[in-house]
């Protein structure tokens, strides 16, 4: 025999005010089934909740409804008072005469009316509530942090100091990312190796981080607490466990035109190589698409002079597998090719570069040596321009219709650099606005202005071109209202970032939502901005919007925080609002496999008694609650309606529809 | 078309006797020539009663969901509508297709008993066809009709070709048909929602629930039917109101949307002659207008339109509104 | 002389909104709590996805008496389940469709994807809908006589 | 191979020469220009209101003869390409004026754009192929050469999509093809400022003489269009730093082709 | 006509979203025409937003812009500056009388190299 109490909140007069709560409240006492009804100024209160205990053990409730606030305000609230009382807490059903009555409505009659009829529908449905237990999953206690930049290394090195196990896995030969490439860094102008570096040696010393490095995750599996990663170790024709890091392979290897990407491309280096003087690991890494040993099969050189016998031409890439309770991903950023700017000229002359490319010019380790010479030829440049915007802001579908975030502040960090270094040079900056929130940024830009004198012009370029060897900038200057062309020795164009194309694959495998921007979405913008919607993965850096370094530093040790609450626990509590397939109507047909986004359903041959001694063998679905996450879509795929939704069962939302409908 | 029969029972002989298989499923004598129905033959004698002419129509597929379970091969002959049915019960695990041996059949088309009775031809003794000319015999003399005039509704507009076969027997070349399977869709969408409203209505009110649509269909299979589940909330013996004669007929229609494979044993058996096809076949065309060109049974594995979508999929208000790309 | 009138109550339909968790029941929760209003003959049943509602749920509300049903779902792509709602759009589509085909009224139901930000969304949603039932009228086409007699 | 082309009003003019070395190159490559019936002058300008329909008439005629006679339809002078291909694609993706386009045609079938515009240039390059030009030239070219592309070829991008609009290179690959040097200079791409040569000559002399000497600067010896009235404009206003001559004259050279 | 209703048909005319304009300055940049414009590229699209359509129809711009679309091509914001400034160049050669080439104006210019396209192209842009 149901046993249901109704309480009916005041909300004070938010619900009062319009809603006449004695008469609901009275109402519902001749409801069938309701031993109990009561109304109270505040439900959620300490007093309010006392009331509702009180009654359940006083009335031996077997459900109730509390008519009050939305149930995303205070339904698990109230679940926990019911649990305190002795209640399943999923035997508790909110009538929500808040939201979408009392504030919604201004006639009382009329609003009073749909509260009464609200609070049967969750009569209804509670009569047909079940008790349900929460499921305990178990937590392995390993992280994964896809991506070796930054924001991967500190997430890595956060995780670990709290004690647990960290994999980072790299695509490219060595940790750092971006950031190992930067000059110096805003606002404060500190050397960004200097203040990188440390952080990498920390990670290669850390007994509770592995580096993966030249690796690539190929497939996940599993579920938050529970995911199986393979990841592929791409042959690096080295062995990382015999390379000293000596050079001397560097050094004698014949084919040293390679481009050097780390140096954007503007100088070469050999086929074997260490990325730069600090890379962790220090170990070589063979190009095969340059060495002619493995090109043509002679050769073999290197191997000759390393001491260590550390190269092996036959390597091939290796799978490992392993488990993992969190994810976090941090797979970064990379500038957008210029290719549709082409009114930059940046295809065409040498001396238009990107801001990526200026870095590596100014950098004491970079082609230069840190001397700012201009590529065609070498000189000083005299005259500077740089040009903001380049491919951001933009809808006409050239470019990115966002704002990258990161170039005012660079820009005007470059051009402070340059101006500290070299007084003599004359810098423009092409704007359409300067953005510059965050602390200190202003000042910096204002600094760069009015302490260092860099012409800032409102204003777009148009055209720039080659004349007489020099590159004539043409823009407008839209405070003057004219249209100006400046003589001009290097161009330096601010271009646009997106996120690393690779995390596409990663975020299929990952079943983790992306944008049309390729950035990947965070559970909710504001609370919960460094959540992926799928549980157990965490994002970090550019891959879930621009930002810069102290952005990205912050969201990994926020990333760090989630992965290590959630490690931190030795079993998960699992939704109990779970499908459950009755097995004795499952078709095995597959088609509500068909649709789990989670994969939470496989299937079984299960013998069943036919009656008369008889048995049969059918194949049938079988959920894992652990896994699925109670979206319902399998229950209406199921035709023969096997699949059902605890919490949400078809007869509860029909006994809704019913209550609600009935006049 | 005895030929053909020949050659069947012939391998269906072979195939009993040399142990290659333990049962054939095909068709046997009925009471009149006109009523052959399915049947198992495990035997070489049993091979006597067997028949393959222009009445068996029924789709055999259905049947091997329970005898694909028992031990040893069956052999089965399959009309090339049949194998859509069949692939589609593969796909759905349903039939075990390693103990199926599936011979595709010729069809030549199929002829509807009522439609010859409403020609006034009555107490049948066979039929004789030659070109689109059907002598039909019967005990008060012979009269001759015109072929495409007695088809059954689902192969009047049947473009369908094996999808599956082990081997064949094809002995003749198939007429070819162009007619647009949709026609009598398009005629109702035609219509305004009252003239629809009262077409079905009249349709529907025939219905006496006696589930032989439900029972002959291959995609209605359940091992429990929801409208047998007391559980379900929806479950009826029989229609109490003009809302449950839709009821059924529209959830029925929808559990078998993008798995129906327009092979009509609904309406062949109707009772009422309700154009059961016409439900179905407006899932197929929206499926076809909406989703792009799909067939079930085409293939033994895959996604059906309902499990499956792209990003850019219509919107269901413009589908409604007739807005729908 | 006496006067005859005969009272003419205005047509109020009952409608029935299913709305999933994530999106659209916040979106209507945000719609209160900023206090846009909509007629109060709306109401709503909390689904966690959109993906769900049964056609039988449909069918139900109608038989019971509802004079339109809408379906209120994340935006496309931007589903919590990842991918309730392509289904949902899908089956809806289809499903409605055919109610169409058999001559219920196009206007009776609908889908409309109301993320948790568009409160406002919501409400004019709603308005509109009920708007549109209201011009329609009641639901004679798709109803259980049984349930309407035994008012 | 045979295929529709569209002459237009100067090149059965003043700009003989383009019209004649075109047909006599195309036919020694193998392809016959079959001029259409009845075509009109289409303009010379594309207006870009969106109330304007009778501007766009002429073109649409002549697209639907196409469509009728082959389903290309080829032409020759970069305006009239501009103006066709452009009201090609209004027919193709602009409802409203597709509707009142038909309405006043009146046409036994509606034209919704489904004519392909195809300009001398882009029919070198994806009919007859530069590599079999190439094979073809008797008398190859060893000069430096500067392509003048103006703007009616390439912009606006979005519709015109015959090149990349800041980097264009068919006329440098046309240019190797007839054994020439291609100057690669900054100018080739911008207005010579001819529209607004007849009430303003200042402008376009300053505009012309920038194109003609950024070509100098950077090693051309001639410049070459497409388009009779970048040539007339560069010609007169452009102070006569370069000579200027239409792309298939040289064409004609390279291949050995007697007018 | 009210003066909203002449703004609001300018806006149609152009088919261009003014409000789309992120003033940049990029039309303006490139422009080969900037100097001989008094109203630059960038400010029809601007003015126009703000409804300052009086001076518009006054300005001398509309007689010199080439028409050669690089501002349209190189907007990063979709809109099309040129389309302003022919909506507002036809709204002007429309009105009675304003006819920006006269008959009697051709014969003295016309050389005989003059193409036939010059003279069409001149009428059509800028006579009604």
């Amino acid at each position: 025999m149901q046993r249901i109490g109704v309480f009916i909140c005041w909300c004070g007069s938010n619900i009062a005010a319009t809603v006449d709560v004695q008469k609901v409240a009275e109402v519902m006492k001749s409801e069938p089934g309701v031993v109990y009804s009561a109304d109270y100024q505040y439900m959620c209160s300490e007093n309010g909740q006392q009331l509702i205990k009180q009654a359940i053990k006083e009335h031996n409730l077997t459900g109730i409804v509390v008519g009050s606030c939305s149930p995303r305000m205070h339904e698990a609230t109230f679940r926990k008072t019911a649990e305190a009382a002795g209640l399943n807490p999923y035997m508790v059903e909110i009538a929500n005469i808040r939201e979408h009555c009392s504030w919604i409505h201004k006639d009382m009659d009329e609003a009073t009316e749909k509260a009464i009829i609200l609070v049967r529908t969750a009569i209804a449905k509670v009569k047909l509530n079940a008790p349900l237990m929460a499921g305990e999953s178990p937590v392995v206690k390993r992280a994964l942090v896809i991506g070796g930049g930054i924001a991967g290394i500190q997430a890595a090195l956060d995780i670990a100091d709290a004690g647990f196990e960290v994999d980072i896995v790299e695509k490219n030969a060595t940790i750092g990312g971006r950031m190992a490439q930067l000059d110096k860094t805003f606002p404060t102008l500190d050397c960004s190796a200097c203040i990188l570096t440390p952080k990498m040696v920390d990670c290669a010393q850390h007994e509770k981080i592995d580096i993966l490095s030249y690796s690539e995750v190929e497939e996940v599996k599993g579920f938050v607490g529970n995911f199986s990663v393979k990841i592929r170790r791409k042959a690096r024709y080295v062995d990382e466990t015999k390379c000293t890091g000596c050079k001397i392979c560097m050094e004698k290897c014949p084919s040293k035109k390679g481009l050097n990407s780390f140096n954007m491309d503007l100088n070469t280096r050999p086929a074997i190589h260490i990325p730069f003087a600090q890379a962790i690991p220090n170990v070589a890494v063979i190009d095969p698409e340059q060495c002619i040993k493995l090109k043509t099969g002679k050769c073999g050189i290197c191997q000759k002079f390393c001491g260590a016998g550390a190269i092996d031409y036959e390597q091939k890439d290796t799978f490992i597998e392993r488990e993992y309770g969190a994810i976090v991903v941090a797979t970064g950023y990379k500038p957008i090719n210029l290719d549709a700017f082409n009114e930059y000229g940046y295809n065409d002359n040498k001396d238009v570069i990107t801001s990526l490319e200026l870095e590596r010019l100014m950098n004491a380790a970079g082609p230069t040596n840190g001397v700012l010479l201009r590529p065609s030829d070498g000189e000083h440049p005299k005259v500077i321009t740089f040009i903001q915007c380049v491919g951001s802001r933009d809808s006409s579908g050239c470019g990115k219709p966002y704002c990258s975030k990161i170039c005012c502040m660079y820009t005007a960090k470059h051009a402070m650099l340059i101006r500290e270094k070299y007084p003599d040079t004359e810098v423009h900056v092409f704007y359409i606005d300067v953005r510059t929130p965050g602390k200190n940024y202003d000042e910096f830009y204002r600094r760069a202005v009015e302490q260092y004198g860099v012409d800032y012009i409102k204003g777009m370029v148009g055209k720039v071109y080659n004349e007489n060897g020099k590159l004539m900038v043409q823009g407008s200057n839209l405070i003057d209202n004219e249209q100006i062309t400046i003589e001009s020795d290097l161009v330096v164009l601010a271009a646009a970032i997106e996120p690393e194309p690779s995390v596409r694959k990663v975020a299929t495998l990952l079943t983790a939502s992306i944008d049309t921007n390729n950035f990947l979405t965070e559970s909710h913008a504001k609370l919960r901005p460094v959540e992926s919607p799928t549980a157990g993965v965490y994002l970090a850096g550019v891959c879930q919007g621009p930002k810069d370094i102290p952005e990205t530093v912050s969201q990994a040790s926020a990333c760090a925080a989630k992965v290590i609450g959630l490690l931190a626990k030795d079993k998960l509590k699992t939704n109990p609002c779970v499908a459950i397939p009755d097995e004795s109507m499952c078709n095995g047909c597959s088609q509500c496999a068909n649709v789990c986004a989670y994969g939470a359903i496989t299937y079984e041959n299960k013998e069943f008694r036919l009656g008369g001694g008889k048995t049969e063998i059918r194949r049938v679905a079988c959920v894992n609650p652990a896994v699925c996450q109670g979206c319902g879509a399998c229950t209406v795929t199921c035709p023969s309606g096997a699949m059902d939704l605890k919490g949400f069962s078809s007869k509860q939302i029909m006994s809704e529809v019913e209550a609600i409908c009935k006049k | 078309m005895k030929d053909v029969e020949m050659k069947m029972k012939e391998r269906a002989k072979q195939l009993l006797e040399s142990g290659e298989v333990a049962r054939v499923v095909g068709w046997k004598k009925g009471d009149f020539c006109y009523d052959p129905s399915p049947a198992t033959f495990e035997t070489v004698e049993e091979l006597d009663n067997f028949v393959y002419d222009y009445f068996c129509g029924a789709n055999l597929s259905k049947y091997l969901i329970q005898i694909s379970k028992k031990e040893g091969k069956t052999a089965v002959f399959l009309k090339p509508c049949d194998t859509y049915s069949f692939n589609q019960l593969v796909k759905e695990h349903r039939i075990n297709r390693e103990n199926v041996y599936v011979i595709a059949v010729e069809c030549m088309a199929k002829f509807d008993i009522e439609k010859i009775k409403e020609k006034g031809v009555s107490q049948i003794t066979g039929v004789e066809v030659k070109d689109k000319d059907v002598k039909v015999s019967s005990l008060y003399g012979e009269t001759t009709l015109y072929k495409p005039e007695i088809l059954l509704t689902k192969c009047e507009t049947c473009q369908k070709t094996h999808q599956v076969k082990d081997e064949e027997i094809i002995l003749h070349e198939r007429p070819e048909r162009d007619v647009d399977r949709f026609a009598e869709v398009k005629k109702l969408e035609a219509m305004t929602e009252d003239e629809r409203f009262a077409f079905w209505k009249e349709q529907l009110s025939k219905c006496i629930r006696c589930n032989a649509c439900r029972n002959v269909c291959p995609a209605c299979s359940c091992v429990k039917c929801v409208f047998d589940n007391p559980a379900s909330g929806v479950a009826a013996k029989a229609n109490d109101s003009e809302f449950e004669e839709k009821l059924f007929h529209v959830i029925r229609a929808f559990h078998v949307a993008g798995r129906c494979t327009d092979c009509g044993e609904c309406s062949r058996v109707c009772p009422q002659h309700i154009p059961l096809h016409l439900l179905n076949r407006k899932f197929i065309k929206d499926i076809d207008g909406l989703y792009g060109e799909f067939q079930a049974g085409e293939e033994a594995e895959g996604k059906t339109p309902l499990t499956s979508y792209t990003e850019g999929d219509a919107e269901p208000n413009d589908v409604l509104n007739g807005e729908a790309k | 002389m006496q006067e005859v009138t005969t009272e003419k109550k205005e047509f109020t339909p009952n409608i029935v909104a299913f709305c999933c968790n994530w999106c659209s029941y916040a979106g209507a929760d945000l719609a209160g709590s900023s206090r846009l209003t909509y007629p109060a003959n709306v109401k709503i049943i909390r689904v966690p996805c959109s993906c769900r509602v049964n056609p039988m749920f449909v069918l139900k509300a109608f038989q019971q008496g509802a004079d339109g049903v809408i379906l209120c779902g994340c935006h496309p792509g931007d589903c919590h389940y990842v991918t309730g709602n392509y289904y949902t759009r899908r089956r809806m589509a289809l499903l409605f469709s055919f109610l169409n085909y058999m001559g219920i009224e196009k206007e009776r139901t609908r889908v409309e994807w109301v993320s948790a930000a568009e409160g406002a969304r919501f409400s004019a949603v709603m308005n509109d809908f009920v708007k549109t039932v209201t011009e329609l009228g009641e639901n004679k086409r798709l109803t259980d006589l049984r349930v309407k007699e035994g008012e | 191979m045979k295929i529709s082309y569209y002459p237009g009003c100067t090149l059965r003019t003043k700009a003989k020469d383009l019209d004649v070395t075109a047909r006599l190159c195309a036919k020694a490559l193998g392809v016959e220009m079959e001029e259409i019936e009845n075509w009109q002058c289409c303009g010379a300008v594309y207006k870009m209101g969106t109330d304007e329909i009778a501007t766009k008439l002429s073109a649409v005629r002549a697209l639907d003869y196409a469509k009728h006679n082959g389903g290309k339809l080829l032409t020759l002078c970069s305006a009239c390409h501009n103006v066709i291909k452009r009201a090609n694609e209004d027919m193709k993706t602009n409802e409203d004026i597709r509707f009142r386009a038909n309405n006043y045609l009146k046409l036994d079938e509606p034209y919704q754009g489904e004519t392909e515009v195809l300009h001398y240039l882009e029919m070198l390059k994806n009919v007859v192929g530069f590599d079999k030009i190439k094979k073809m030239t008797v008398k190859p070219l060893n000069r430096k050469i500067g392509a003048y592309y103006g703007c009616l070829l390439l912009r606006p991008s979005g519709v015109m999509a015959f090149d990349n609009p800041e980097n264009p290179t068919i006329i440098e690959d046309f240019i190797r093809a007839i054994g020439g040097t291609p100057v690669v200079y900054p100018f080739r791409n911008e207005c010579c400022g001819a529209y607004v040569s007849l009430k303003n000559s200042d402008l376009p002399k300053k505009k012309s003489e920038k194109v003609l000497s950024s070509a100098k600067e950077k090693g051309a010896e001639e410049v070459i269009t497409a388009c009779p009235l970048c040539l007339y404009n560069l010609q007169v206003n452009g102070g006569g730093i370069l000579p200027v001559k239409y792309f298939t004259e040289l064409l004609a050279e390279a291949l050995g082709v007697q007018a | 006509m009210t003066k909203e209703e002449r703004i609001e048909n300018l806006n149609r005319l152009s088919g261009t979203d003014v409000r789309k304009c992120m003033k940049c300055g990029k039309c303006s940049g490139r422009c080969p025409a900037f100097k001989e414009m008094d109203i630059k590229p960038h400010q029809f699209v601007t003015m126009l937003g703000k409804g300052k359509i009086d001076e518009l129809l006054e300005s001398k711009a509309i007689w010199n812009c080439l028409s050669c679309m690089a501002c349209v091509e190189r907007c990063p914001r979709g809109v099309a500056p040129a389309a302003v400034i022919e909506a507002v160049r036809d709204t002007v050669v429309r009105m009675q009388g304003n006819n920006g080439i006269k008959a009697e104006d051709i014969p003295p210019i016309v050389d005989e190299l003059i193409p036939q396209q010059l003279l069409v192209s001149a009428y059509r842009k800028y006579n009604k």
